[in-house]
């Protein structure tokens, strides 16, 4: 007894009727406010009807995006989106429910429903805005921060190994894993659209760069300078190339990946072809962000990693219960309220 | 294959009416007590006796057989006089083994029957039982001259009567029980037909354990039958309960289905989120056997998860209900704060244990109320509803959905161990004899020359309900303070007084919603009122009753609503002298009582895991009843 | 290179006495309002006069320049007579852009001067303050006309004192704030030779950068000089306060030095664990710069963590400390129960905020006090200390470690924004005049016949501390009931009352350990009492010095300790006829003093995130006051 | 100022010093009772004095661990172990701290601490004896038990895809992983021995048998008939060799593991030699538990998946500490109490 209307909105949306009222209060500069463009720009897209669409987030500064979507939402509590949003996707599977949060939200004290929403693999789209730093709070460091950083909390440097975001959600069994950058509206886009069609939990990265307390910690990446250099953009079937003249590449020999330049003697065929549902190489691509050999150092990639069909659990739920229903028929409220013992005293 | 069980004695004994005998059956974890006591129940149940039941599990889960620490009880109080508690004396036990009598003789009445298994009393099982190495069997040594003692070697006679089964010696010692049960139906003259009826379907495919089953019981029954050693028979005429059909039930089974009749009421979905914890898994087990009605259950990863899953499926339009006990209670501490800013419906089930920390996880406590109460940052109330008794869980639960959902608010329902897993025989209601749940979600713009608001309450306080999917509705809500009416984020210093008394207002006006609090027992004007919460309901009512008889000039007076309180409780307490408040804890209905009303409340405290016996609380009244101050 | 800034006057102006003054500088979070204000200050304290300051931030991290939103303003409350709050009104308002006045004009006193930068009010920044499209600027529509207005081109002098200074124009216009400074130091004829003296300090190695903060700073005394604009100046003798050496602390540097001086006096190692939330986070990042004394800062994944780590550093034989706000105390209540029944030593911060849930996190509110009392499941009581100014969360916090270590227990410590990033003078102790703190670590069996016992209490109901490592005590804790003495697991029931009692008693005994409370001002009997607790004092002082003076019959006492209460609270409250108790919530002390002492106090409440202003105060107690029934 | 004793005890203990007074109760047959007897009999070889050990566990059946220790121990909540054990070592790095908790409570409730640990490294052993079920709460499902289970709160099968643990741990950067079993005595204790070798954090997952709420749920590998086709047990520069008659063997083909039978022209010099500093071999193993392909159905992997050496947190903070006293020299308090800025008044 659900009052979803159809999937498909009579006349097409605009990004405009994707944006609410509200005025947008992020920082001057602040990366988060193209992802809220593009997100805004690519839902008209999808087709499905605004009223269907329910963002939910946790606390931070990108946890406010769901004020400035003009779709139904909440901005919850620190950390809780992922099992609020499993609570909605499960009571009305037919919804089109969406998470947001920073690197601390889902990463630090939303770690752990993060690994198991993952697991459980729910028809929902999150997407984390990671700037590793904690900004709403004014900068102290984050799980997604270099080791070392200087910030509010570490004075001196912090000490904790960080987090490789890729890494964790493939092995809490993400079925979805895609990394872009707030700098690269395009891709972002294309990122966004790959994860609306996936079927089952989609987990976006999307560097962000918090100009106020880490700025330019994704500098090299996004900066046209460094860009090429330093990032590789991976797609399904095709090899892996980067280099300011598509001039390098990634080889694999055995399970080590090297960088080659191209030309001398290595050609394209040569090179490591992506796979994107090959999970053992995903896990390969996600430490190219920690290791840099002597010999070589590794672009980070982006792009569309791994993904994998697998069931949703709101669907698995509904199949169970229209299964027990087919055998066993809905029991009467009259017969739950008496059991199956009863006595009369007369 | 037919077995003919005949239950009427060959030999004339003496028959001693009576009008209520509690039993306690007691042995390893191991002997199947449970399942004895309970067939023994229902067939006082059927004979129209009021029954009153207790099962007593062991702290760990299956501690060594034959130890203290793995005995498991199962207590039935039945009669032909109403019946409150589970009781809180003996006047039969069964012991299977010596360390089951090291447990229950404490609270075996001088004088009392028990009926003892030789078998279990063996130099293993004394050293087992933890006593000392070479001491004298007690069934012996005469430590039991003030009981009434019957020796049985069950386990022998057992075999015996089974030798010929062709069952294996596991399967023919699991039938002991039914041997027991079989000397328990004679002794108390009730028949077989019952137990024979449930073992057929139980065992219909097993014939020969049917067999054996059937063997024992009957072997059992003639044992008493034929054996000199018992000497009088007890007769229990039926109670003069109130017509109608009744069925038995535990508190926790009543709330599962309390919280479906809700439901279905309300014309919602349920949906469950929990995390298992003791004594409210089995809430969690029970809902998750209703997938044919559509019941979602969702075991969390953990208690947050738990209570924030519910919180989005009440936002997505189901009823959203989250199970637990104190630890989980506190886990959930900062989303129902959420919860509560969001105003949206939630039930948030407390069966309570002993604390605090992991404290006593098997063993009851009334300690939460003042958590739920406050036990939150900001200023946040919430209504909190509280069960009495195994039936009332169903009522109260019930309750606490229908305040939550007509009033979108986060709901606390307190239970406890006790009343959990404590059973009695109940009237249940029909459909139609269910109060009726309005709920009405809105779907179109409350606020015709301007935008939806999202906010905007009624002359109640109470603000729409809105599913997402609905079109032209949509808004965003969160856990900032919200602009009045609009729910805009607003750091507004007056909005923001402002928000906080209509979330409060709205809590105090669903006095309204509830019932006013009348004397239960006794007269609407006396000397003391025994003022009461939850569990300890049974106590207090037989103990009063009782003084009642002797002449007191009390009355008892028992709190389901605990916030908002009714509104003629001020009122109400004013028509007593004195007013006591016996609970399971160091007093914390009292502190709320005396910090609202400024009167100077007397206080009765137990916190040993255990409820009150009538004993205790009768004297507490005698004593404030005669202190002169 | 050498400047000189001579600071006196070339020409006659009235010259006004006067004994406090609050100035307010507000503009945009860019324009370094908050380095112009503590300049300031500094200046002030250094002549001898009393001060208080508060600085409020934005709400959003960095708002639109030049928006409402975006304001950021730091007041200072400044006198040659004791001053205890950072004023209620201003009497001089600096406005950078027209989104400052927007803010703050409501706040100005009937008359007070505006010093206004005209830059900050071209259309484009009436747009962003708001005004709607094509009104009139506020500085020139008469809207000011119940005020003294001084119009400054402040954008303009600074560049035009700066042209040659070789400067970009980025730079230069971060010097407006300097000529501001000038421009106040003139009007209230302070020297300019202290904060000389910091830009020389902070711009040694960036000349040009200094030349210019100076150019700027002399060119705004200049202006105040020069121009025949200002026509009075006003002066403030330095207070009479107690001689000694004086600083500058806010709340949260007190609390963190606070707990660094416990630690160092108890001979322990400081542990913090930390989970960052506003407005408490500033205690984690001042703790971590200390690195070089041992203090170990632990920046958890989540506040459950947090806590548990500092749980475990206590277990270690450290000071565990944990510092939050209201959502994470929520999700440190489970925990809390734990380090409770482990009875180990931990001070629990709560810097108290706008609640319920996210609420309003940068405003101020005293709502956590009574989910410090009772947030917990079970009977679990915990000790709760509050401060009551910045420099007072020094000495609270001192006390609470004590306690802590002294008592074996957890202890809340609240505090709240208002003070947290409040300033004031202090007169600091020298570590030699700090209360001692014993504590030691039991390192031989306390039971010399037998088994160590690690619940084995001395005459104040406390444990030994064991630190893991000692050889011969190696013992088990847990969350399960402990048996009394020995801490094994035990299910009994007379124990698990006995250890409820024990552990509530030990919590009451703190009250030997622990000043009686005195009246702080006014008599110790009189018609009413106003009982404070927290950061209202300084608003409560001041209303009752006014009425004192008004020649009321009235006192004021503050609690510090809220659990347990001064041992002499019940008596103290019986010598006034009527009690007021002001809090920034709906009345949780009120609630605490009613049903401890049945006594009909009155409460006083406000919930907007703001302190209480002295006339708020004043009112409620005259109505009170010549209320007769 | 630490009281820890020297780090070597006068006299060897034995494994009846490592026992408490405590009466052990679990069920009879639970596995549980073989784990403590292979930690008591190995802890003597570490050497280390008895009063330096702290066993640190959350709550569950498993979690009772440390009751029956004759060491320093804590029986904590439910999850919070790690947490708590993380403020022990950190506050006093000289302290032998181990963890122990079950499946339910390192990976369901405790999760979030669980992954944190792991990145951060403290030099800590944790041992999970996984049952995949809630033992003491009487018999739910738990994260990882396998999909379609019927627990007592599954009547109609769980509908949830578990967590592989090891996939897990090395997802959120685990320096040490090893799996073995309650039922092998010589293995478990060998893996003990080598996590208290490791220099960080050890992660030992016990596979455990719960006689009365999950008998035998891993029989296959435990029992004779079974064992050796069903189980590999891996050693570092060994070929990966199973089988009644060590028959069969791993081999690699490219990066898919292929099961095959030795003799027919497959030698073990073709088959997978384990490295355990190889990550992405480890990421491959971890997933034999999940694979089953139809040609191939794997042996489930016992022993050192894989091992790294990196900096742990509790040493990271005291060379920090240590380099800024050197630097900076500690402040008296007396400064700290005065700041920089004072003023007098006469
Ligand atoms: C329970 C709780 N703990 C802490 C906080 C304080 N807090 C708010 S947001 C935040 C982290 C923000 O970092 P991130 O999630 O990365 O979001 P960002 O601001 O960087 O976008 C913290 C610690 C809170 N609001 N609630
Ligand atoms: C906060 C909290 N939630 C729930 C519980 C109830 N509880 C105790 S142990 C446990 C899970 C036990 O499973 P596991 O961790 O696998 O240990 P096992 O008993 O199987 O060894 C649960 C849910 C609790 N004690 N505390
Ligand atoms: S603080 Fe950083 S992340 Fe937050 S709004 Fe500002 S720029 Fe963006
Ligand atoms: S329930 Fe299972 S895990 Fe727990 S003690 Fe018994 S057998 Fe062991
Ligand atoms: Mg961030
Ligand atoms: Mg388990």
């Amino acid at each position: 007894m659900e009052t979803v209307t159809e999937n498909t909105a009579p006349v097409k949306l605009t990004a405009k009727d994707f944006t609410s009222d509200q005025e947008v209060k992020w920082c001057p500069g602040c990366g988060d406010y193209s992802i809220l463009k593009q997100v805004q720009t690519v839902l008209p897209d999808f087709g499905g009807a605004l009223e269907n669409y329910v963002f939910v987030s946790g606390i931070g500064c990108s946890s406010r995006f769901p004020y400035y979507m003009a779709t139904y939402g909440m901005h919850s509590i620190h950390g809780r989106a992922p099992a609020i949003a499993s609570g909605v996707k499960i009571a009305n599977p037919d919804l089109n429910v969406w998470v947001v949060g920073g690197d601390g939200d889902l990463l630090s004290i939303g770690g752990n429903h993060f690994i198991h929403f993952m697991r459980r693999n729910p028809n929902i789209k999150i997407m984390m805005f990671n700037n590793e730093i904690y900004g709403l709070t004014k900068g102290q460091y984050s799980p997604t921060s270099s080791k070392g950083i200087v910030t509010k909390s570490t004075p001196y440097g912090s000490v904790d190994e960080p987090f490789n975001p890729a890494e964790l959600a493939l092995g809490a069994k993400s079925s979805f894993f895609a990394r872009t950058m707030d700098r690269d509206p395009k891709h972002m886009q294309a990122m966004v659209k790959r994860a609306n069609e996936h079927h089952g939990t989609a987990f976006v990265e999307v560097y962000q760069n918090c100009p106020v307390f880490n700025d330019e910690v994704f500098g090299i990446f996004t900066e046209k300078t460094t860009k090429k250099d330093e990032t590789i953009f991976i797609e399904h079937g095709k090899p892996l190339v980067f280099g300011q003249t598509e001039n390098k590449g990634i080889k694999l020999d055995g399970f080590k990946p090297v960088v080659v330049e191209l030309g001398e003697g290595v050609s394209k065929e040569d090179l490591w072809i992506h796979d994107e549902n090959d999970k053992t190489k995903a896990f390969i691509l996600a430490q190219f962000a920690d290791f840099s050999t002597p010999e070589h150092h590794f672009p980070r990639p982006f792009g569309l990693f791994y993904r994998e069909d697998r069931p949703c659990i709101e669907e698995d739920i509904v199949h169970q219960i229209e299964s027990v229903k087919a055998k066993k028929g809905k029991t009467p409220l009259n017969k739950i309220l008496s059991g199956d013992k009863t006595w009369t005293i007369v | 294959m037919e077995t003919i069980i005949e239950s009427t004695s060959q030999r004339k004994t003496e028959i001693k009416e009576t009008d209520s005998v509690v039993v306690r059956f007691s042995g390893d974890s191991g002997d199947g007590m449970q399942l004895t006591g309970m067939q023994f129940t229902d067939t006082s149940a059927l004979l129209g006796q009021d029954i009153s039941t207790f099962p007593e599990y062991p702290a760990e889960i299956r501690a060594p057989a034959g130890t203290v620490a793995g005995v498991s009880g199962f207590q039935v109080h039945f009669g032909s006089k109403e019946i409150f508690t589970p009781g809180d004396f003996y006047d039969v036990v069964v012991v299977m083994n010596s360390a089951a009598l090291k447990v229950d003789l404490p609270r075996l009445k001088k004088g009392g029957i028990i009926i003892a298994n030789t078998a279990g009393f063996d130099s293993k099982n004394l050293k087992l039982a933890g006593y000392p190495e070479g001491a004298t069997n007690p069934l012996e040594d005469g430590t039991l001259d003030n009981y009434r003692v019957y020796k049985i070697d069950i386990t022998k006679h057992t075999k015996d009567a089974l030798k010929d089964s062709g069952l294996g010696m596991k399967e023919i010692e699991r039938c002991k029980n039914m041997f027991v049960l079989g000397v328990l139906f004679w002794m108390f003259d009730k028949s077989m037909e019952f137990t024979v009826k449930n073992l057929q379907e139980k065992f219909g495919k097993k014939p020969d354990i049917l067999n054996a089953n059937l063997t024992a019981l009957k072997s059992g029954w003639n044992y008493g039958d034929n054996t000199e050693i018992f000497t009088t028979r007890y007769k229990i005429s039926a109670a003069k309960l109130p017509a109608g059909i009744y069925r038995n039930i535990s508190g926790n089974q009543g709330l599962a289905i309390g919280l479906i009749a809700a439901a279905e009421k309300a014309g919602l979905p349920l949906f469950l989120g929990s995390y298992p914890i003791t004594p409210a898994s089995d809430v969690l087990h029970e809902l998750s056997k209703y997938k044919a009605n559509g019941v979602k259950t969702f075991q969390a990863e953990d208690e947050i998860a738990a209570i924030c899953s519910a919180i989005g499926a009440s936002y997505a339009g189901s009823l959203g209900v989250t199970t637990t006990s104190g630890p989980g209670m506190a886990l959930k501490t900062e989303a129902m704060g959420l919860a509560l800013i969001f105003e949206v419906p939630l039930v948030i089930c407390d069966i309570q244990r002993g604390g605090p920390s992991t404290g006593l996880p098997t063993k009851t406590e009334q300690s939460d109320l003042l958590m739920a109460m406050y036990g939150r940052h900001g200023e946040a109330p919430l209504p909190i509803v509280a069960a009495a008794t195994p039936a009332d869980c169903f009522e109260a639960v019930y309750e606490a959905a229908r305040i939550s959902l007509e009033h979108m608010v986060p709901v606390i329902f307190l239970s406890d161990g006790y009343i959990a897993n404590g059973a009695e025989p109940w009237k249940f209601p029909t459909e139609d004899q269910l109060k009726p749940i309005t709920v009405k979600f809105l779907e179109e713009n409350n606020n015709p020359d301007g935008k939806f608001l999202p906010y905007k309450r009624d002359e109640r306080g109470v603000r729409p309900w809105v599913k997402p999917g609905t079109k032209g509705l949509e808004h965003r809500i969160g856990g900032l303070e919200k602009q009045n009416e609009t729910g805009n984020v607003s750091y507004d210093s007056k909005n923001h007084e402002l928000m906080v008394k209509l979330r409060a207002e709205k809590v105090e006006k669903i006095a309204d919603n509830i019932p006013m609090l009348e004397v239960e027992t006794g007269k609407d004007k006396a000397k003391v009122l025994i003022l009461g919460w939850g569990s300890t309901h049974g106590a207090i009512k037989t103990a009063v009753l009782e003084l009642l008889d002797e002449g007191y000039d009390i009355a008892h007076a028992h709190l389901r609503y605990l916030n908002p309180f009714p509104k003629n409780l001020g009122e109400l307490l004013h028509n007593f002298d004195k007013v006591l408040i016996p609970e399971m804890n160091c007093g914390q209905l009292l502190h709320l009582i005396k910090a609202k009303y400024l009167i100077p409340a007397e206080g009765l405290h137990k916190v040993q895991g255990m409820p009150f016996t009538t004993e205790e609380i009768k004297e507490k009244i005698k004593e404030l009843y005669n202190d002169p101050s």
